[in-house]
This record gives C-alpha cells, structure tokens and sequence, in this order.
C-alpha cells in the first residue's frame, strides 16, 4: 500500500445531528487500519465550486466494516456542500494524514477536552483507548459547546463508560461554564504529574487549556486546526509558529502538538 | 504502440513534459510517498534563497474562485541546508531536478547558483525573477528587461548547465521580457509565475494574508498563462516550459498547442497529490486516440482564425 | 434605520454604489425587463464607436474556470443611432447613464464625445481606453502612460461633465496610468477591463475565439481587481470605481474596503440578471447589522497587517 | 408579472430515456402560461463550477399542473450536472426566452423536422398544435436519429395522431438515411407552396433543411443553438451572421429564424 493515496469511497451512514451537525460514515477504506486518533482525512468536493480539499478529523473507525467516520458543523461553503452528501454517494479522500495522539501511560489519568467541532478526535481516541485496554473510569472527557444543542452522542459517550463531564456556556447541559474552567476546577487538588490533557477546540480554548497546562505542570497535547490547501506538506501554507523559533507545518508535523510547543 | 512523451530542452532529455512547479512539490519527500517521482519529467524545487527563510507568518494562503492566494515569502531551507540536507537524498531520485533558485540581489542570485554549479544533479536551475511575495526586490528583476537580462548574464557565467528564466505575467508585454531573458542567454522559458491579487474578510475588514497581498494561481488563470505563452512563442525561439492552472491533460495539450514543449503542475497538486501521475496517463490516450507518435507533434500546432 | 446608499462621485451624485458594466447591460432595454433600472445607481453602456461595428464573427465568447472570454470586438450601434435610437429610451429611465466611448485614434474620442458633449443624459463619460478586443490602437491608450494622458486632456476640452478613464489591468504599473489619467484631467478611475487570455479546443486544435484571444471576466479576476484598486487607491487621490468579477454583496464590500466608491456588476449578470437588485438588498442588511449609516463608511476602510 | 425574470422550482419528475437522454419537468412554474413552441429556458447550475447557465428548450407545458418539460441528452459537463438533479431538487430557471415557431395556415401541411437533441421543440410544436385544434393528419412529424436508440418517445408521439416520420442513418428503426434525404423524398411530387417547414437539430442538416427550402420554395423556420452566455440578449455572444448583412442574437431575435435569413 502507497504511505500516501486518495481513494474514493461511498457514504455507507448519514447522520443527522442536532444544530446543524452532521455524521458521516465512508467505506469501504482499505487504509483503515493505518488510522490512529487525531489523524484526519481531506475530503474532495469535486464539480463543486470550491477548489480546496476540506480537512475532517477521523471520529471512529470500524475496521471489520472498513469504514471511517467524520463528525462536522455547517459553518461555510465547504461544509454545506458535505451536508448534502447522501447514502451511496462518492467522495474522494486523502488519508489519513498528520501524526497522532499519543497514548498515555496506563497508570495517567487521561483528561480529553472536546470544544465544539473539536470533539470528533477525542471521540475517537476515548474509544481507541477504550478498545486498547484502558480502564474507561480513567479517562475524564470534558464535552464543552454553547448550549445544550451542542454536545452530541451522548449515548455513545457514556456507553464507553468513560467519565462524562459535559460544560455548556449557558449551564443548559452539564456543568455551567467554559470547559476550562471546569477541568481547573477538577484538578483542584488531584496529582498533576500523573494526568495528562489531550485537546481540540476553538484557538481561545486551545490557548487556555497550552496556558492551564504550563502554569499546573501538566503534560499533554493539542490539536491544532489551520486552512490546509495541500494537506500533505508540500504548500507550506498551514504553519504555526514554534516557541523555540521557526513554523511547524500542521497538516504534516502536526495537527497534533505537545502543550507548550507553538505560539498560540 | 505507446506514443513517445520524450521532450528535450536545451539538450536534456526529459521522459515526459510533465513537471511538478516550483513551491508546490516542496523538496520531493512528500510527493514521493503518492507515487514515484520517475513518473515526472522534472520536480522544481521550492525557490531557494542564500539565506533560510521561514517566510511569512500565517495566515499565507486563501481560497478564490477556482483558484488560491499565496504569500508564504520564500520559506525554505537556504542553499546550505538544500546541498547538505536536500540534494542527497533527490540524487536517489530517478527524476530530472530543476532547482529554483530566487534572491534579493543580483550577488544573491550568482553565489546561489555557483554554488550549484558542482552540483550535477541539479540539472538545470530555474530562476525565479518573477516572486510577487518579496518586497527587497525579487520582482523587480522580472518586469525590468534590463535587470532581467544582467542577471540571467551574470549567472550563466558561473553555471553552465541550462538555464530556465521564469517569467511574470504582471508585466505589458511579456515578449520584451522574453527577448531580455534569451539576449541574456536564458536556454529555456517558464511562464507564469502568478498574477497579483488580494483578498479580504468582510467581517474583520482584515487581509487574509499577512503579507496583504499575493499572488494568484490555480484553474482561473489558466486563460491568461495560455494567451502568454502564445505571445512568446509566436515572438521568441527559445523552448518553452507552460505553468497555469494546469490540472488534466486537457490543459496540458492546450499549453503544448500554443507552443510550449513541456508543463508545469502546481495549484494541482494540492488538491490531486497524483495529477501528473493521471495527466500522463490521459495524454497517452489522448495521443493514441489521436493517432500522434510523439508528444512533441502537439506543440505549437494550434490553429487560429 | 436605513441605511444611506448615495455616492457622490466628481459631484455627481449616485441613489448607490451598483452600476452595470460595459457590454453587460447592452443599452438597457432588455434589463429593464429584468428590473426597473432606477434601482441601479448607474448604468454603463456599451462601448460607442464612431461608426456602427459588427464586432468579430462567431464564436466570441467561451467558458473558462470561474470565468468567460470575450472578444465581441465591440459590435455597437455608432454614435449617431446611439443618439438617435437608445437615448431616447434612456432618457425615459430613473438612472444616472455614463457612456461608454471606445476609439481607435485619438480624433475617434474627441469627436464621440464632442457628439455627446450636448447629451445632457450622458451624465458621465467612460473612457474604455482598454479594451483588448481591437487591433487597431485602443489598447495602446491604455498601456501608455503618455498616450492616456492625451486623449484625456483632449477630450476634457470638449466634454465639460466628469470623464471616467477605465484603466486595463494588463500593464505592469497600473498606478503609472492611474497618474497619467489624473495628470490629463480625468475625474474618476474605473478599473479593471479584462485580462488578456485564451483557450484552446483540443478536439479541434482550433482557438475558440475567431479573435484567436479575448478579455477574461468573471470571479476568476476578482482578487486581481481587488489588488489593483487597493495600489491605485493607495497612491492616486481621484475616486474609484471598482469592476472585476463582482456577483455577490460580498463581493461589492471587498471593493469597497480596498477603496472603490463604488462598483460595477459585468459578466454576473448573464448568469443572474437581476444581481444588482440582490446585491443590494444584501449590502442594505450588511450595512444594519454592522451598524453603518452610510455605505461610504466602508470606502478604503481595509485592515492591513 | 415582470416580462423576464427568474424562477425556483423543483424537479417534480424525472424520466431516464434511452442513450443518456434525460427529461426533467419542472414545477410550479408560474410562467408556464407564457411559454411557446421554439422558446427556451435558462437553467442555472448554482454551486458547481460551471458559470454560465445551460439553454434548454421547452419540450412540453403542462399548464393545469403549471409544469414545463426538458429533454437532453448528455454530451459535458453542464448536461452531467442537470443528469444529477433528483425529483424535489430545486432548479433556477431563467425564462421563457426567445421568440417562437410561428403557427402555419389550418390549410397547409406542416413538416417538422427534428434531428438528435433538436427533437424537444418540435414535440412541443407538434403538441400546441394539435391541441389548438390542428388536424393531427396535416402534420408530417420527421424525427431523426443515428440509430434506433436515438428516437425518444414513440407512443408520446403516436399518441399525438400526427403522421410519424421516424428516419434512423443505421435503419435500425424508421426508414433508412438522413431526415433531410426521408424529407426530400416524401415531398417528392407534392404542393409545395401549401407546406411549411420546422426544423430544429444539428447545424449540417439545418443548413441541408435550409437548402432544400430555398430550392424547393417551402417556407419555413429554423431553431438555431449558439452558446448563450446570457440568453437575454444583452452579452452579444450568440450572434449568428444574417444575409442581408448583420448578425443577430440567436438568444433574443431568435432562437427561430426564417428558411433563407441566417447564413449557415
Ligand atoms: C486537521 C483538521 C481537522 C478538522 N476536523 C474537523 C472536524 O472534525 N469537524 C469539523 O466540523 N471541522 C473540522 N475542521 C475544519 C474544517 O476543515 C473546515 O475548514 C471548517 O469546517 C470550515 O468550514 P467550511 O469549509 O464550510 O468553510 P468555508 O467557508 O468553505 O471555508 C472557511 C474559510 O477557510 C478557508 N479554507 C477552508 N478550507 C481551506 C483549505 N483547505 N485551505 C485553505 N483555506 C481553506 C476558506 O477559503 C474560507 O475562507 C478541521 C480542520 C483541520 C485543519
Ligand atoms: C436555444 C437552445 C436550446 C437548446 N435546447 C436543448 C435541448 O432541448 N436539449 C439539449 O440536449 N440541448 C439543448 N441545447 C444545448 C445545451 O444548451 C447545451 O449547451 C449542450 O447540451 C452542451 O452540453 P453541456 O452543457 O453538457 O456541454 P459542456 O461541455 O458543458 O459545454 C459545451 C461547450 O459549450 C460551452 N457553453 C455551454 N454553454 C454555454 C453558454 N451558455 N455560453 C457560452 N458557452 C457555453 C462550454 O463552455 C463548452 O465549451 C440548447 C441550446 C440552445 C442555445
Ligand atoms: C503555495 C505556492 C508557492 C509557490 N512558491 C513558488 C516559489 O517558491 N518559487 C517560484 O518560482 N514559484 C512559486 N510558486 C508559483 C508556481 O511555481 C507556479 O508558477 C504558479 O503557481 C502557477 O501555476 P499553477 O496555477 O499550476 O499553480 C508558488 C505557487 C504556490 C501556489
Ligand atoms: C461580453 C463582454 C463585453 C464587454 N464589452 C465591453 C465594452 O464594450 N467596453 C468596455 O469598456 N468594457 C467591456 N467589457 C468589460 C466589462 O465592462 C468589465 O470591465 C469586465 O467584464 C470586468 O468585470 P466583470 O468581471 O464583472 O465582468 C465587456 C465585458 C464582457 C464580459
Ligand atoms: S496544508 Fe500544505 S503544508 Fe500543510
Ligand atoms: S446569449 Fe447574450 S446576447 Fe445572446
């Protein structure tokens, strides 16, 4: 199998969500089993107006089935045109790409931090953690959105067995407030050194949690988003700036990094 | 019978017209995990400059209607890194190497290439006099016929391999610019570099690139890259390579018909990582269905009214 | 609250900042069909020439990505029926007309325009000193510095009302002409004409314009456009009117910020013929929703980094 | 009612026809009541990368349900986007555009000529006449095709009562040969001043139809194709030359122009 490919598979699930999300499942994809949590798939739009690929997070994979799933808000053009996407209809993707979240330690409390359309990763790895072997009672996931209408698959989440901590900005759901504040509240007194944070989410989310973790010591990793026109390396055009000096391509050093690595 | 895609250009021989453009194919790693850089007849490198730059800060590229704007300002490795780091591991590569070389100066332009000249896998070097995303000077050699001929000049007396003149289209009559290259002793044309453009975000009153401007590529200026290298090759003897908004083989054979001899893929590639690998393919059928033996039959053979 | 949509350009004042572009809206008749015309701020019409013009034979027009190529080669009606036959019907519409004067000598000009000198309906005159589409000289008015600013200063002494100079953007120094046009006494800019460009029919080998080239339009030279007006505004003092693949609100408010006062809608409207009416409606909601009074609170107003 | 505008409204059917030929209708279409035989429609196709709308002649009107007709066949990209749209698909029509066939004398014999994708007005023709009250016997329905599969709707057309004419170059179905060869032969030994002739379909036989009018002193009209940037006629783009000097607009002084008037 080529290390890189597009391949062309069918929508086998649609799903859809409440305020505007949308599920979608493609298969058969022979390169699922080369997918880890935190990779993503850069989906064609072809004959459409919009030239660009459009990067997805993988938010489950099925490897009996061979198929992937994506998990994505309508915000502009390119999610509109994936929302009309139909059972049986083709699409076109590039994957998976960028590196991956690293598991943690089994004896590490995992604390996942999921903001808004930054929760399909952290789906992915509570379940890829879950499947390995870890104890689900030690993985925290933080689910944070607006409102009620924001925090998706419930159901799903809790039957991983996972410890669900849904916030929401206007307290409609779970925990009043924004996601970090409740994950400082959590780890008000816990052992710092054996936790570690994996996080997606908004840039002002990313930042608090990069500051969270530097000023408490905790290790762990953000996932990054950026405008990908190539996706694979090659355009430069999705850096972010080093603390220790000079850029990191997302799309190909990242999207994931570790807290304290880029200038948010 | 399989048509022959050869092409030869001041004296190299290429497998097949297909090259991948400057700044759109990096230094050739990642393409060459999509598919074997043999299938290309050349990769051109992303420009180098004297020193490493990392360019502007993002945000650095934006969409348009088919097409993009880029101002990632000659981000790259500099000359030193590219023969320490780069060349090895491109000598591994059965391709063509065009090496792009872009500077502030005209001493920036002849240190980088003399200190290319020992190197033999850089084939030919491209020079990019054309960068629209460097404000100490880059394009001002490309819209200045004598500028652009001093340095073409100048180079050629320290590297003796072909030398390709890479050309802006933001100029009036790019024909003048073409005869400056080839009085400067250019063996080889390419066109175009991009078009300037902007863009801005309506709800920040923001440009989406830092550098406020940059420059546009892709599907939409494909008319203009074509009627361009139409003017020069109807003007001008030297071999010419075509870039713009080049992604089937459809687009290929326009730019063969209007007269260049080889092409240049990049806006492409980042949607199709595998372009050329699929352009070659359909320009072999194309070729059979169309009973041609030779690749080199199509170009310039268009006919006007 | 609602919003104010006047612009007031060389002390002509505009209801708003849409017109429609030369050649897209022929006279005006059949868009009055369309949408009651006083809803437009202005009305361009086809370039006149002195005398009537079939243009090029067909085809003269083609698709390209994002965008089309024309070479009508200025089929009109000459200025004597122009006088005759369509100013009688405009006169009868609630809009401002700007005639839009091609020629292919500098005697050409000064004679239309002394013509429509007492044409009190021809509020304004645009030069189309641009167009690509001739052989016979226009273009070169318009890529000369010099030449623009004769014909200007020429026709200025026999048209008293404000003159637009609509600038091409096939030049290397767009702010070069800008200057030229002001320093002849011209007392508006538009820009941008169309871009020169081609396409071939690979089935037939054959160019798909009779013309062999034509003017590329459309969405596809928006961020070109945008680029133009931004280096024009930034270095010329005389008010601009933006052109260049506009077809949405959006579109007119990136021309806006960068320095236009006002805009003109071309080969939009042949995919949506009522685009000036959408275009506003949407520009009215963008202006309540960010709490703008006027429209001319957007004019130059981008952010640069 | 505005004399020109555009209209949404939605594929209320769609039929599958043989050798990739379509036919959607559409509805509700207010402006059904304006349309005529000859005219034509503008279609939009919004979010793709094609720019300009596509022309399609009306092929039939269905005024009581307020439906209009197209049949196509698939030969690039605009008929590839149109072949995709489903019923309850929405469409943006631009139209009616155009003149029309002009009706014949009740005394005259009226020969319609339709060749390849040229059939869809002269079914629409053919209908309006009939039930204008047209004896179905005074109208000789010529349709032409390069083999048996190119020859849509058979009962349609018998159903009309007309007299069919079907001529296929293959044999494979009708007589044998080019409609224009079955049009001369049929009029062979006839008055030729009581027929009228309506032809529309590939540019060599409207030319071999023109020459044959001119020849044989049938009057009669012809229904021209030109790529129609704005089908209202304000591009100048669809010019065909006229041989009394001049071009018109085949989108607003035609599509229909009389035997003798254009030069082919
Ligand atoms: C690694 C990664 C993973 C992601 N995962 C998810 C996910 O799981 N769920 C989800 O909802 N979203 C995800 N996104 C965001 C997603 O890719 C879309 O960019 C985002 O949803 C914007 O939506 P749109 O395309 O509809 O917006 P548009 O309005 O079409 O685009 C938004 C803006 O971004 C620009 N832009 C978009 N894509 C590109 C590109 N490829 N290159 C350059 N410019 C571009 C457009 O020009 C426009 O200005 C991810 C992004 C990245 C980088
Ligand atoms: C009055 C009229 C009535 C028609 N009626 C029918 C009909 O009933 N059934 C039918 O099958 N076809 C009909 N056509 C032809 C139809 O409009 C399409 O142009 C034709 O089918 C080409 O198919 P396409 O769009 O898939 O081809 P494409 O490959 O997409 O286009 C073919 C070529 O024509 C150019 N082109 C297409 N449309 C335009 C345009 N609007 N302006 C400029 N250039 C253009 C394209 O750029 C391309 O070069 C009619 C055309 C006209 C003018
Ligand atoms: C992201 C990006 C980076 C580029 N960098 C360079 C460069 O470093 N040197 C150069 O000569 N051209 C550069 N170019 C221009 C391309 O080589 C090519 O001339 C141009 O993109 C037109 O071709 P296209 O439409 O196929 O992209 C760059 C283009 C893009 C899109
Ligand atoms: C079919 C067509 C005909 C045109 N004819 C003229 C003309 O006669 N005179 C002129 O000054 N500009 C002419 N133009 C240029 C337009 O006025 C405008 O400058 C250009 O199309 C860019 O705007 P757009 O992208 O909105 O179309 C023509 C453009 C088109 C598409
Ligand atoms: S998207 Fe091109 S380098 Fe990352
Ligand atoms: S299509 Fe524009 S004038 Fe006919």
């Amino acid at each position: 199998m080529k290390k890189l490919a597009t391949t062309t598979v069918s929508v086998t699930a649609r799903r859809d969500l409440r305020n505007d999300y949308y599920s979608l499942t493609f298969g058969p994809y022979p390169r699922v089993t080369k997918c880890r949590p935190g990779q993503f798939v850069h989906i064609r739009l072809p004959e459409t107006d919009i030239l660009f690929r459009r990067a997805m997070s993988i938010a489950s994979v099925d490897t009996d089935r061979r198929e992937i799933e994506i998990i994505f808000k309508v915000v502009g053009r390119g999610t509109t045109v994936l929302s009309r996407y139909r059972k049986g209809d083709q699409v076109d993707l590039l994957g998976p790409l960028g590196n991956t979240f690293s598991l943690p330690k089994k004896s590490e409390r995992a604390l996942l931090l999921g903001g808004g359309v930054g929760y399909p990763p952290l789906l992915y790895m509570a379940t890829h953690m879950v499947r390995s072997g870890f104890d689900p009672k030690s993985i925290e996931f933080f689910y944070g959105g607006r409102s009620d209408r924001d925090i998706l698959d419930r159901t799903r989440i809790k039957k991983l067995g996972v410890n669900f901590h849904p916030v929401t900005e206007d307290g409609s759901f779970g925990q009043k407030g924004l996601i970090t504040h409740a994950v400082e509240s959590f780890i008000q007194g816990q052992k710092k050194d054996r936790m570690r944070i994996f996080a997606c989410g908004p840039e002002p989310m990313l930042k608090a949690v990069d500051d969270l973790g530097l000023r408490e010591g905790i290790n762990g990793e953000l996932s990054l988003e950026a405008p990908m026109p190539c996706g694979i390396g090659v355009c430069l055009g999705c850096v972010v700036p080093l603390k220790q000096g000079g850029h990191a391509r997302v799309c190909a050093d990242g999207p994931v990094f570790a807290i304290g690595e880029v200038i948010l | 019978m399989t048509p022959d895609l050869k092409v030869t250009l001041a004296g190299v021989e290429f497998s097949n017209p297909i090259m991948t453009a400057s700044g759109c194919c990096g230094y050739g790693e990642e393409l060459a995990d999509v598919f074997p850089l043999e299938k290309l007849g050349a990769l051109v490198t992303k420009s180098i400059t004297r020193e490493p730059r990392l360019g502007h800060p993002p945000p650095r590229t934006a969409e348009t209607p088919a097409g993009m704007l880029n101002a990632i300002g000659l981000a790259n490795v500099g000359v030193k890194r590219f023969l320490a780091e780069k060349i090895p591991w491109l000598e591994t590569q059965k391709t063509k190497i065009i090496v792009n070389v872009a500077g502030s100066s005209l001493d920036e332009y002849v240190e980088i290439c003399a200190m290319l000249a020992d190197c033999e896998r850089a084939d030919m070097i491209e020079l990019n006099i054309s960068c629209p995303n460097v404000s100490e000077g880059g394009i001002q050699f490309g819209t200045n016929p004598a500028m652009t001929e001093k340095v073409i000049a100048e180079v050629k007396k320290v590297f003796s391999r072909p030398l390709v003149a890479k050309l802006t289209p933001n100029v009036t009559d790019i024909v003048e610019m073409a005869k400056a290259a080839e009085q400067g002793g250019a063996d080889v044309l390419s066109l175009i570099n991009s078009m300037v453009g902007t863009s801005i975000d309506i709800e920040t009153w923001q440009t989406r690139l830092t550098n406020n401007k940059g420059g546009l590529t892709g599907p939409a200026i494909k008319p203009i890259a074509l009627a361009l290298v139409d003017a020069v090759h109807s003007n001008c003897r030297l071999p010419i390579i075509g870039i713009g908004g080049i992604a089937t083989a459809a687009d290929v054979i326009e730019f063969l018909l209007v007269g260049a001899s080889a092409v240049q893929v990049g806006t492409a590639l980042f949607v199709e990582p595998d372009a050329p690998v699929k352009i070659l393919n359909d320009l072999t059928s194309y070729l059979k269905r169309k009973q041609l033996a030779r690749v080199t039959d199509l170009v310039g053979q268009v006919r006007k009214y």
